[in-house]
């Protein structure tokens, strides 16, 4: 990325041996919108809030939960507009992998070449992190897979997660109900009711997005499937 | 045209197409495979029926074996003007031997007029690859094979044609016995023969283009010659 | 002439039940002159994966080093072995790559996949395109009577041993009659537990 | 970045490293050695509720059939196929890099990528090769705006028509279209006109052969038939080849055997430290 | 006899004194001519396929009345299926030229015939067997005639159908197309005689009609009038020009 | 293009399988009085193989430009492609219809820059309220010219005859098709690379017309 010579990072160390541009990139994510991540036993479900600030908003036209392969699914918290970067690079790499090996992109291979890409963010001259932290949902060989993407370029792989505003709240509450033997039905449920933990106002399937990925891949659930959820919680 | 400058390519656009050069090639690869075994009392020679030209089939049902005697057969592979045309004077050589002495040629006169022949064309030879096969004078059978311009090699197997270089192996592992180690091996039967015969040819029209639609088997034994035909596939 | 039958070279790989073969001759020359008797062509990328490349020896080996290279890469990174299938659509767009000058190898692929041990046997031409049939691939010089060899000796479900008489047959009997290869032969039997390689008695003229 | 010490794959697309040598090389008498071809007899028409795709199975290269059941029939897009003529690699490799970029579109669009689409992209991939890249497609496909079939060469030129053939065999194909296709024909119908085009490609051209695959393309639904007809089987055999154990002479001394251990592999992510 | 020494060759063009352009160039003074160097000879104006089958009783052979120059349609009055006898009918593609050059031949050889008078008529496989050989010698003379033929007839009833092109390749066969035929007609035919191996003359007259159609959609050096011959047990006849009853409405389906 | 390629062995028969796709054409267009007629055969050849027999070689640029093209397939298409993305752009800025003289005027750009690397004929002709009916030929080597009538691709050379004998200016709108049509089915006649049907367009200032005259229903001449 450096071509030019005195181009500099933005991202340089504190004399404390802090990199400040990157808790502020996370102190962005953490006033971001929740979102969560569970693994299940036989699959996993990401979830986010999708307020819209006016009546007048067009809910389904754009999507926070997006599909990356067949198989694979990503959701952040933060900056909308750093994340649809990340997901167009995130697409064009899966691709890339598949027309070389003709193998779907194993979702690890995937989180750490997009993990890849947002720590070069933090090392190049002229640009700034990602003000995002990304939950990557995958389904191979035969298991499911969960990740966290951060904007210093971490990953972590999650049984289960939450990130954005409130995320400690919602640990919290993952850790008391999350278990191993959990069904995909029930962790969609679980994960709703996370983002209920926090939500302000009326939780409707206009204001959340839900993916889930099994064994047939990856899909966004439909609003009138996330509103059959709702009324079971209720 | 005037218009063109003539380091430019070629324009259709406003040129008359007038008549057009055509290379003239004396020659045509019409394809076809011939095979031949001899035992010792016999003879089996095999071709398909297919006669080609590029991509194009022209028929599927060509004989490509001639009789020359009761106990010669010769089988043409290559270009079929030439075939037809050697064939044909062979037939009148044969017919004048007959006359002159009173007797049918043999075999190896067979074999050897045909090389002659071949090799008074050498600077303008019958592109052919030509098998010869039939029982000597002893009654054994024998095959002689040609390349273009006369050079007659006897053997007791051959392979020849566009799919000359697929079936050869196989005959001289299967009848040459070559490259096999353990017991003395019996000589191949008619019947042992034949089969090897069919499926060398069955191998060939999986691989060659130029080689199917079905195979004319002629068989020579002292009672005579049998003829027998086979289907190969016809793509 | 063609560039590719510039140093000489026979190879066939064949399918068996639960094992597979790729058998190659051992000639290196150039042209009609025969300069080595022992010359590698079939290199093994894994315990279950070998890649034979027939074709101009120079580039044989190159693109052996850029093969090992970018397998090694792939099994570092992803920590896991590399299978047949991935590993020849690996080679094939490698080569494509140079679509525009390419590398004068035909390679041959040959494998057993990892968990199922199915057998798989690949060819490509020198540009990349695979082919994956369900009994032989062959490759080299003496390509056209391998072929005939094959067609005729090939057949679904042999065991380890009688595949060894097969493809071992099939070659010798088609390079003896392709004057730049021959001179030897080695033929690897690859089954699930084991790695049998065996050198062949040929004429040597 | 990349160093003799720590070298890295190149980035993809295509490499000229190897022309110069390669021209160097034909310079004296070693011409670049030809590809495989597909002779090849590919055809497509449009019927009642969508398109048939049909093709043949060989591959040759010269004349030799290097290949006896290629697919000949690439998949684009779910609501999409294209059948390839012409050098072998660069069909699969084009229809390859399409079908990627169209997963892309689909992708960002959200939905069915309009045939039309693909054939532009083909074509203009096509023509900025100058025909270097020896690709002749039938693309064919149902989307919003119904069936529509796509012919394109090589050199980047397309037709759009109700029914085309491309290939060596393409007109022993197209006489039959010629001969036999009318508007609106049910799929019984259309699928024996595209099987009975193919088997004349495959029985009158000896660069196509082996079997007929057809694709049914309607507007849900997508039927890839592979193998439709075997129009020709591979002859019995009449003897038998095997040999018995010991026939090949070997160097018993010279025999290596190495043992694997097959151990299952598992895929483990690294343990993360969490705390950032 | 037709010509003295070799009746296939044309006679010199210019006897007794200079040739034409060459004027001092006495006979005897210099090597002028075609010995040694090769002449080189290509098509003027062409003629493109025909096509021709064996039907139950007899044989029909068809093609178009077209003289081509390159692409120019030149000539549209080029009949080019002849009757030689009461037992032969003949078609011809390629070279115009050649074609009425080997024409005058053939009817010089059935009038020499005639003069005979002995009742004897010449047979369709002699017929083609004698093109064969024509052929053959002129390309072994690196002079061939541009021509592919088609010979016709019935051979003491049974019907024959074999053809010979320019370098003197001949085959027998129960369908046979020339130029682009070979590639549209042929597949046709093919499939029909396999499905109905002996066909009535009706049967046998759609299909060509069917044929000529399809050539004619497809073939840039084609023309939609062809002339039929038909040999049958009723005797020779030749039909034509008909015209091919086009289709077009596939131009209203695009876009 | 239309070269038969020397190795073809038995006569012309196979040298559809090498030859360059493209349109041997006969195409035309003329002025009348409140617009232009653009006429075009619909074949297209690969040697001498028809592989399409009903090819629309008037390809539409804008609303009111349409261009007939004759040479490569290929080349044609890709410049016609890229001549409307120009102009498509240029009339979104102008907020107008982009003139006719505009669009030729990008057609003869392309054409010659890579005068080189094309092989295209083109005629440009449109309606615009400045000029009214125009056509612009525009040959290989990338000139430029107005003219009130206009033939190109191979066919054409059989009929210049035919169009300075015929061809008045201000005829009435039925009066051109029919000496459009009459053009270019004596162009068909003769030219073995052009044939099909003719397709026609009437540009006036109401837009276009666009017809299509079968291969049946062409008039018929002389065909001795």
């Amino acid at each position: 990325m450096a071509t030019e010579r005195y181009s500099f990072s933005l991202t340089t160390f504190s004399p404390s041996g802090k990199l400040v541009q990157i808790e502020y990139a996370l102190a962005a994510v953490a006033a971001g919108a929740p979102s969560v991540g569970i693994k299940a036993s036989n699959g996993v479900v990401i979830a986010t809030e999708n307020k819209h600030k006016s009546i007048l908003y067009d809910e389904h036209s754009v999507h926070k939960v997006e599909m990356i392969t067949k198989h694979i699914g990503m959701v952040y918290s933060g900056m909308g507009p750093d994340y649809r970067l990340l997901v167009k690079q995130a697409r064009k790499m899966a691709q890339q992998y598949f027309i070389v090996y003709k193998e779907p992109i194993p979702t690890i291979q995937l989180v750490q070449r997009v993990a890849a890409v947002m720590q070069e963010y933090t090392q190049s001259g002229g640009v700034r992190p990602f003000g995002v932290s990304l939950l990557i949902c995958g389904w191979d060989n035969d298991r499911p897979y969960l990740f966290q993407c951060d904007p210093s370029g971490a990953y972590f792989a999650w049984k289960s997660t939450a990130m954005g505003k409130n995320f400690i709240n919602g640990k919290t509450f993952l850790e008391k109900r999350y278990n191993e033997e959990l069904e995909l039905d029930d962790a969609v449920h679980t994960a709703i009711l996370t983002l209920k933990e926090s939500f302000e106002g009326q939780m409707s399937a206009d204001n959340i997005e839900v993916g889930i990925c099994d064994s047939n891949g990856f899909k966004r659930l439909d609003p009138s499937h996330v509103k059959d959820y709702l009324a079971n919680i209720s | 045209m005037a218009m063109m400058n003539d380091s430019r390519p070629h324009y259709p656009d406003y040129s008359t197409a007038g008549a057009v050069q055509h290379s003239f090639n004396p020659y045509a690869d019409n394809g076809g495979s011939v095979v031949a075994i001899a035992g010792d009392d016999f003879a089996v020679i095999g071709a398909d029926t297919r006669l080609s030209t590029g991509f194009a089939i022209y028929t599927r049902n060509q004989k490509k074996l001639f009789k020359l005697t009761d106990k010669t057969i010769l089988g043409c592979a290559g270009c079929w003007c030439d075939t037809l045309t050697l064939t044909r004077i062979l037939n009148a050589r044969m017919q004048m031997y007959e006359q002159e002495h009173n007797k049918t040629m043999s075999t190896t006169a067979c074999s050897q007029m045909l090389s002659t022949m071949l090799y008074y064309k050498r600077f303008f030879p019958y592109y052919i690859s030509n098998v010869l096969v039939g029982l000597d004078t002893e009654g054994k059978g024998c095959v002689y094979s040609y390349d273009p311009i006369g050079h007659c090699e006897r053997s007791t197997y051959r392979a020849g044609g566009s799919a000359g270089a697929l079936l050869q192996p196989l005959l001289d592992n299967q009848v040459g016995f070559k490259n096999m180690q353990g017991d003395a091996f019996e000589k191949v039967t008619k019947e042992r023969a034949i089969a090897i015969l069919k499926d060398v040819f069955i191998s060939a029209a999986e691989r060659d283009i130029y080689t199917g639609d079905s195979i004319v088997i002629n068989l020579i034994t002292k009672d005579g010659i049998t003829e027998e035909t086979f289907p190969l596939r016809k793509d | 002439m063609s560039i590719l039958s510039y140093n000489g070279g026979a190879m066939v790989a064949m399918k068996g039940d639960q094992c597979v073969a790729i058998a190659t001759d051992k000639r290196f020359g150039i042209q009609a002159q025969t300069i080595s008797l022992d010359f590698k062509k079939v290199f093994d990328m894994g315990p279950h994966l070998f890649v034979g490349l027939p074709g101009l020896a120079t580039d044989t080996q190159t693109v052996m080093e850029k093969l090992r290279f970018r397998k090694n890469l792939y099994e570092l990174k992803e920590n896991r072995k590399m299978s047949p299938k991935v590993f020849s659509s690996m080679v094939s767009n490698m080569l494509y790559e140079k679509r525009f000058g390419p590398f004068f190898v035909e390679p041959i692929i040959a494998g057993l996949e990892p968990k199922t041990f199915e057998p798989y046997v690949c060819n490509m031409d020198l540009i990349g395109c695979p082919n994956e049939p369900e009994d032989f691939v062959v490759g080299g010089t003496a390509s056209a009577q391998l072929y005939g060899m094959c067609e005729a000796l090939w057949v679904p479900k042999l065991k380890p041993d009688e595949l060894f008489e097969t493809i071992s047959q099939a070659l010798i009997n088609a390079f003896d009659r392709d004057a730049i290869s021959g001179w030897g032969a080695t033929v690897y039997i690859i089954e699930k537990d084991k790695v049998t390689v065996r050198e062949l008695k040929t004429r040597m003229d | 970045m990349s160093s003799a010490l720590c070298p890295e794959i190149p980035t993809p697309g295509f490499s000229f490293e190897n022309c110069k040598r390669n021209a160097t090389l034909a310079a004296k008498g070693f011409p670049t050695p030809k590809a495989t071809k597909t002779g090849t007899t590919i055809v497509g028409i449009i019927y009642k509720d969508g398109v048939i795709l049909g093709a043949d199975t060989r591959a040759t290269e010269d004349t030799t059939v290097s290949d006896k059941n290629c697919q000949k029939i690439h998949y684009l897009a779910p609501n999409m196929y294209c059948c390839g003529a012409g050098t072998a690699a660069d069909t699969e490799m084009t229809t390859q890099m399409i079908s990627s970029q169209l997963e892309l579109h689909r992708l960002y669009t959200g939905r069915v990528v309009p045939v039309c689409t693909a054939n532009q992209m083909l074509k203009q991939y096509l023509f900025r090769y100058q025909g270097h890249i020896g690709a002749a497609l039938v693309l064919g496909g149902v989307d919003s705006s119904g069936p529509h079939l796509f012919s394109i060469y090589p050199h980047g030129s397309t037709d759009k028509l109700p029914y085309t053939t491309m290939g060596s065999g393409s007109l022993a194909a197209m006489a039959v279209f010629e001969s036999r296709w009318v508007p609106n024909m049910d799929e019984e119908a259309g699928k024996k006109l595209v099987r009975d085009a193919i088997a004349a490609g495959i029985f009158n051209d000896l660069g196509s052969g082996s079997n007929v695959d057809l694709c049914v393309i309607r507007k849900d639904k997508v039927d890839y038939l592979r193998t439709y007809d075997e129009a020709n089987k591979k002859g019995i055999r009449q003897a038998s080849y095997k040999y018995p154990k010991g026939t090949t002479a070997i160097f018993p001394n010279k025999t290596q055997e190495y043992k694997i251990e097959v151990t299952e592999e598992t895929v483990t992510p690294y343990t993360m430290d969490t705390s950032s | 006899m037709y010509n003295g020494v070799d009746q296939f060759t044309a006679k010199p063009f210019w006897h007794n004194g200079p040739a034409p352009g060459a004027i001092y160039n006495f006979p005897g003074t210099k090597t002028h001519g075609t010995n040694g160097s090769q002449r080189s000879q290509t098509p003027i104006t062409t003629a493109t396929s025909i096509v021709a089958m064996k039907f139950n009783g007899g044989v029909i052979i068809a093609g178009d009345i077209l003289g081509s120059y390159g692409s120019l349609a030149r000539f549209r009055n080029c009949p080019r299926v002849l009757k030689v006898n009461d037992n032969i009918i003949l078609g011809a593609g390629g070279d115009y030229g050649d074609y009425q050059y080997v024409k005058d031949v053939i009817e010089q050889k059935i009038v020499d015939e005639e003069c005979l008078d002995d009742g004897f008529k010449i047979k369709p496989k002699s017929m083609y067997c004698w093109l064969t050989r024509v052929m053959y010698n002129r390309r072994s003379k690196f002079d061939p005639f541009w021509n592919t033929f088609v010979v016709g007839g019935l051979q003491d009833g049974v019907p024959f159908l074999g053809s010979v092109d320019k370098l003197g390749t001949a085959f027998e066969d129960n369908a046979i197309c020339t130029g682009y035929g070979a590639y549209m007609a042929l597949p046709i035919l093919r499939s029909a005689l396999e499905a109905n191996p002996s066909p009535t003359e009706e049967e046998a007259r759609a299909l060509i009609h069917k044929c000529m159609e399809v050539l004619f959609y497809r073939d840039a050096r084609s023309f939609p009038k062809y002339q039929v011959a038909v040999i049958n047990k009723d005797g020779t006849d030749i039909q034509g020009p008909l015209e091919i009853q086009q289709n077009w409405n596939l131009a209203h389906m695009i876009n | 293009m239309m070269q038969m390629h020397p190795s073809s062995m038995n006569m012309s028969a196979t040298d559809w399988m090498d030859a360059a796709h493209s349109t041997g054409t006969s195409i035309m267009a003329a002025e009348f009085d409140g617009g232009v007629v653009i006429g075009a055969d619909s074949r297209t050849t690969t040697g001498a193989y028809i592989a399409n027999r009903v090819t629309d070689k008037l390809t539409k640029v804008t609303d009111n430009i349409y261009c007939c093209r004759s040479g490569s397939a290929a080349d044609t298409q890709a410049i016609a492609d890229i001549v409307s993305y120009h102009l498509n752009f240029h009339s979104m800025e102008l907020g107008t219809q982009p003139l006719v003289e505009t669009g030729a005027a990008v057609f003869r750009e392309m054409c010659y820059n890579y005068r080189d690397s094309l092989m295209a004929g083109i005629l440009v002709a449109g309606w615009d309220s400045r000029k009214g009916g125009q056509v612009y030929s525009i040959p290989i080597g990338g000139m430029c010219v107005r003219q009130a009538v206009s033939i190109g691709g191979s066919g054409s050379s059989y009929v210049y005859g035919y169009v300075d004998a015929n061809f008045k200016e201000g005829m009435k709108k039925e009066e051109c098709v029919d000496f459009v049509t009459n053009t270019l089915s004596l162009a068909m006649a003769r030219d073995g690379s052009s044939g099909g049907v003719v397709r026609l367009g009437i540009i006036t200032k109401d837009g276009v017309e666009r017809r299509v005259k079968l291969g049946t229903e062409l008039p018929k001449f002389y065909e001795g």
